[in-house]
């Protein structure tokens, strides 16, 4: 394994850069956002991505998948950053399919995942319950009577959870939050009975859902693994996912700090570029220092979502770093644009917002710093 | 009983009198302030006593000769009424940038012309201000401004545009710089110029920010005739009245946190999130609040050193950068703090403050930038301050 | 009450820095190093320092005291630190004879006040016994049996504590570890038997000690004040030295920060001053932000040490301030004195170390922190 | 099987078979390190073994040309060697200046009677070098430098001054940078001059840091003869000898971590203090620890990029300052966690590693200032990576 991409992942990544510049540029982000869509997706944009393989870049090959990998997707993942394009990528393909894929049954898999490559089905993984990502922390109930299973609880913050054709619930089937046993997955249909969905418009123009479970009732196909033993998938899958919204940051972060030092050397003030200005010359040259930081610490988190060495130290390493510089990277790029920065007409201020969304999303800098230690042993 | 005395216990007596309870309570919302001009407007019948009843002792202007309609007050009353109605919590009758910081300039630099056709007016609270300084291609360096006034008979015609107009649309009035000798060098060519803002040829447009919309707006002049006599400081002066009138400005900024904006209990909004985020997020939160505790102590200071009449320009020249940094430090805090929740702009089962931290996190980026961004702050303590060579 | 100096304070803080310049430059401190003094101070500058009166500027009028208080005493602390002047006047005054005046009974004053005063007497706090500062975690043992008191443990970081005449033990007489309640406080002579005091050399070129209490036999009146309950005044005590340090460390801080600025004007490098270069112009233009908030901060720790109002959340504030200051700015003042900076022979060095134990001393940012946001109800 | 894996294998043998057991563990101390020249010194027979068994091989230094007493490996060769010391953890069997940093410019600017007479005692670990660059006046701004040669006769006759010599006392050979055209635009007066130590009127001093005795020298020069065939690249030409030779230092720097300077164990000192410090450090310990995991997969990355002849300056540009700033950084860190305890250079009932923590501390604040500044690195990534105007 390396930390650069082969020949193969390469090519996927600049047809990734192409389509995405043509077909979905920060324009169609804003154009989504300003005729209201309640989506937060474009459909038809989803099917020339399926028509072009992504969904199947990290599925196995047995179910259609092209095998370049999470290196490849997480190629993908930075140039969707780049231009902020509003994809279910994550929700249907990692968290979904991934789900499917370490924890699933057999029919399970042969249903779900060549929807899923061929982009008919999208997913969502109904897991938060706090204002802050804690896995283990998870209360909605589930239980098992007359031959049934049943759940019951609260979740927020499912990322694309208003247009799921599936949840994949995560729910405690016994133990107390915080302990990692107990948990369980289950396949739910949103239109089932019981199960209210609602929108939550996000700062980045996408959406997330909350959802009600009132004693939605299951057969026991819905369940995805063994009962109380999910945490082990789930840490899994959330690892990679992690690695794939660092790459995403990663893109996020990499476009507007191009653009900022584009418009450091282009924008005059007292008769020279703004960029000639040693203060704000240092303070790019240190984002350029951690965004190199940033670029090993997201190949070794992809690459360790392949090789399924070291993942989660990694994955947190990557997932906080990628955080954290994607706030203080945002926030200086705002700054050095001046005026124009804090405009809605500058595209400046919807990286800032996206970064933020993707800062939440599945712990921020302080979630995986504990994390790392916990890992390190202290 | 000394004079001071005498006037602070007639002040205090007036202000119970006249002050009604509803204006003595804290400011909620926008809609607790009422701003002077043709449009004003209460949304209370207290709202318009008070306002009236101090327009009548013309203490909307307290420190104003009473020949332009202000209160007269010496520099010893004005503290002395300051005080009291602090004591008191009186709400300010107006708010009008026009008084805030055209008024010290008109005093200084306008012919008597001038002071009693403007200064008369703006004390009764009747006509609303804006400033036309900043440009598209002129931010931190404003001298570089391109708004062309050409003489014409007895008027100038102003071609051009303005950004960062702060209620551009609801003004009544216009202070600009315009440019009115493009061979001369870049600050000896500008002059000062009043301009109403009905005249022909004026367009404004709001600015849409990243948090939404804004007060803030673009204008814009087309051949906009305005008569010579409206030029302030003398023709191609208008450099020195604009240094005058920022450093009011600064002065102002720096004070805002006291001048009552509304502001929402950033502390109780935080402890609700505190348990979920940990230890870490609680000793920033204690940083946060212990940076603003430094700060108000260091208004306190600059006070008293301005009493005893101290040399001032260490403190002061921070006070624009630590007030508009620690104010967006708070919003970055919280939107964090409240991790998930600081996401949206209109989450349900919110309370009306965290209802406003999104927002506000995405408002206050601009206050590092207006009104002399932060490196320009940092440039003007490094040389003037410290004495650094430029 | 006011943040500024009274006419009176001002005419100490003059003379104190008048007296320094002269009699007690970094050049004292550099050679009580440099001849390997193990007294950590000059006997004879401290008599001179008592015949000017400080030791006895914040004691009471009644014992011989000047009046000036702690906003008085505060400016002499920050021309100690402007020239690093190695005295005892922490130790014996501050903490010693504010434990006395505090706590303890009219004999005991009457003796030790006036010799405090005077000079003559030395005292030191023993109370520290781990790494960090932790009042309430003293778990050196005190009881009584057969008529006596009897103390048994060990205490660190003794500041003065090799060449005090007596010490002031802080010892657990009831209660746990980590409890306000259950602290006594006894005067012992370090010559008594079973007590032994080895001194540790520190990075500032004074002294701490060790002190180690073996079955210490002591008199009823060796006890300050009731038994069990000195947390009250001990907490009392501190935050006035907190306060006295912070005022140190604005002087350390102050006058390194002065040094680095007449550097940069000074230092010729690619034809310019290098204070010319704008991101060197930035740093001390924040260094200078933070100063002028410390600045508040201490005097109003200090004002708040004379009027007894919001003493502790005052003292937290200006301590952690001014130890998290008293690291960056010198870390700043090394570096931008470049390769002279990191040598012994400039004085920048000196300063850089004795920041470092103040900032230790009583308490660093994290522990103030914690304990503002203790005293704000969170 | 390949040539190359003839090479592995048989290198790997050879390695086994000749390199102790003792040579194949870490450093643990200065005393493990051999450092060559005239006063060399082995602390074990193992060492000497090691050194002259090596030395047989050419293999002091595998690069260079058999015909300077090298091992004439081509890059490939080289690299396997690297890799199978690495595996076996075998010692550097020297450490050496020269070899590093001169080597490498006499080679490619050197004359031939140059090489025959520098490089052979070199390989042969006869010779230990120090640089003479640096000067009081002359810090980053190197090219300012005033040591003055002037020409006599066969000879250059120098005066001046030179600091920051690592090892200067302890030297053989200097090569210096001197001005030989005091009126010549400053970059173009400069040469590079061979210096023998022991040559008249040459005195050195070693000085003191804040962390202590240091191996830094200053070296004073007092009408030093130096034949005229010693300059190297021409008279004048120094300065572009010079930058090579920068390269190649800053090149051994950034992968001063895996050289093999002995280190302390950050983590297990650091735990022992985490529990008595509280979560706001242990967040901070994990950032630290996370910031140099990031570093070392930076350097994989460089390395795969190497490989694979990629663009390497955005990412080497970074490795000096990245480096220095995380090990001064550890050392504040550690210093700190441990409170109290870290403020003292000979502590009592410490462990080895604590003990050294606080002089550490103290010895690390000069990586960021020697071999290129942070902030000279920080103007190299603004101007030659980001292309920004200087």
């Amino acid at each position: 394994m390396a930390l650069l991409l082969n020949a193969e992942q390469r090519m996927l990544q600049a047809s990734a850069r192409e389509f995405l510049a043509g077909r979905s540029p920060v324009a169609a982000l804003r154009a989504l956002r300003d005729r209201r869509d309640t989506r937060g997706y474009d459909p038809q944009l989803w099917q020339d991505i399926a028509g072009l393989g992504w969904p199947a870049a990290a599925l196995p090959e047995t179910h259609g998948g092209l095998g370049v990998g999470f290196q490849g997707l997480g190629a993908v993942f930075e140039q969707l950053g780049r231009t902020l394009a509003a994809t279910p990528l994550l929700s249907t393909v990692v968290l979904g399919g991934g789900l499917l894929t370490q924890a699933g049954h057999e029919t399970q898999r042969d249903l779900w995942l060549p929807k899923i490559a061929s982009g008919e089905a999208l997913f969502a993984l109904a897991l938060e319950e706090a204002p802050r990502h804690d896995p283990a922390g998870v209360t909605l109930r589930a239980w098992r009577d007359a031959g049934h299973w049943w759940l019951e609880g609260d979740k927020q913050f499912v990322l694309d959870g208003h247009v799921a054709d599936r949840l994949i619930v995560v729910a405690r089937s016994s133990g107390a939050a915080g302990e990692e046993a107990g948990l369980s997955l289950f396949l739910v249909d949103p239109a089932a009975a019981r199960v209210q969905i609602a929108r939550t418009a996000v700062v980045d123009s996408r959406n997330a859902a909350h959802a009600r479970f009132s004693r939605v009732q299951l057969g026991d196909d819905a369940l995805i693994g063994a009962p109380d033993a999910a945490f082990a998938a789930l840490d899994v899958v959330l690892d990679q996912a992690r690695a794939c919204l660092a790459a995403e940051l990663l893109g996020v972060i990499t476009e507007a700090f191009e653009r900022t030092v584009a418009y450091l050397k282009s924008r005059v003030q007292f008769g020279v570029a703004i960029g000639s200005f040693q203060a704000l010359q240092h303070r790019v040259a240190r984002l350029h220092v951690e965004i190199e930081l940033l670029r090993s610490s997201v190949a070794a988190a992809l690459e360790a979502a392949d090789t399924g060495q070291a993942t989660a130290q990694l994955a947190s390493l990557a997932k906080a770093r990628a955080s954290d510089l994607g706030e203080r990277a945002l926030n200086e790029a705002v700054q050095m644009h001046g005026g124009i920065g804090v405009t809605d007409e500058l595209e400046i201020g919807l990286y800032l917002k996206r970064a933020r969304v993707l800062q939440q999303s599945f712990g921020d800098g302080t979630f995986h710093r504990d994390r790392y230690a916990r890992l390190r042993g202290f | 009983m000394s004079g001071g005395d005498a006037f602070r216990a007639d002040t205090r007596q007036w202000l119970q009198a006249n002050c009604p309870p509803s204006m003595r309570e804290p400011l909620r919302s926008d809609e607790d302030m009422v701003w002077g001009g043709s449009r004003i407007a209460f949304h209370t019948e207290d709202q318009r006593v008070w306002f009236e009843r101090m327009r009548e002792r013309g203490w909307l202007v307290p420190a104003w000769p009473r020949a332009y309609g202000g209160g007269g007050l010496g520099p010893r009353e004005q503290r002395i009424l300051g005080e009291e109605m602090q004591a008191l919590g009186c709400r300010q009758p107006q708010y009008n940038l026009g008084i805030w910081m055209l008024g010290p300039v008109l005093l200084e630099f306008g012919t008597e012309q001038q002071k009693l056709e403007h200064l008369v007016p703006m004390a009764r609270g009747e006509i609303r201000w804006c400033q036309g300084f900043s440009e598209p291609n002129a931010g931190s360096d404003l001298a570089s401004l391109r708004t062309a006034a050409v003489r014409d008979g007895d008027d100038f015609v102003i071609t051009g545009q303005k950004i960062w107009t702060s209620h551009g649309d609801k003004a009544d009035w216009m202070y600009a710089l315009v440019r009115t000798d493009p061979q001369a060098k870049k600050q000896e060519g500008i002059s000062f110029v009043l301009l109403d803002m009905k005249s022909p040829g004026v367009s404004v447009r709001p600015i849409e920010l990243i948090s939404g919309k804004s007060e803030f707006c673009e204008t814009y002049f087309d051949a906009v005739r305005v008569p010579a006599r409206n030029v302030v400081g003398g023709t191609n002066q208008g450099w020195r009245v604009a240094k005058r009138l920022l450093e009011h400005e600064r002065a102002a900024m720096s004070t805002f946190t006291e001048g009552g904006a509304p502001t929402l209990d950033a502390l109780a909004t935080a402890k609700a999130y505190l348990a979920g985020a940990g230890p870490v997020w609680r000793d920033r939160l204690a940083a946060s609040l212990m940076d603003q505790h430094a700060f108000s102590l260091t208004v306190r200071r600059m006070k008293e050193m301005q009493a005893a009449r101290e040399d001032l320009a260490p403190v002061s020249a921070i006070m624009k950068l630590v007030q508009t940094e620690q104010e967006a430090a708070k919003y970055e805090l919280l939107q964090q703090l409240m991790g998930q929740r600081g996401l949206t702009l209109d989450g349900e089962g919110y309370t009306t403050d965290e209802q406003a931290v999104c927002r506000l996190w995405l408002y206050t980026k601009s206050y590092t930038i207006a009104g002399g961004s932060s490196e320009i702050q940092l440039n003007i303590i490094a040389r003037r301050v410290l004495g650094l060579p430029g």
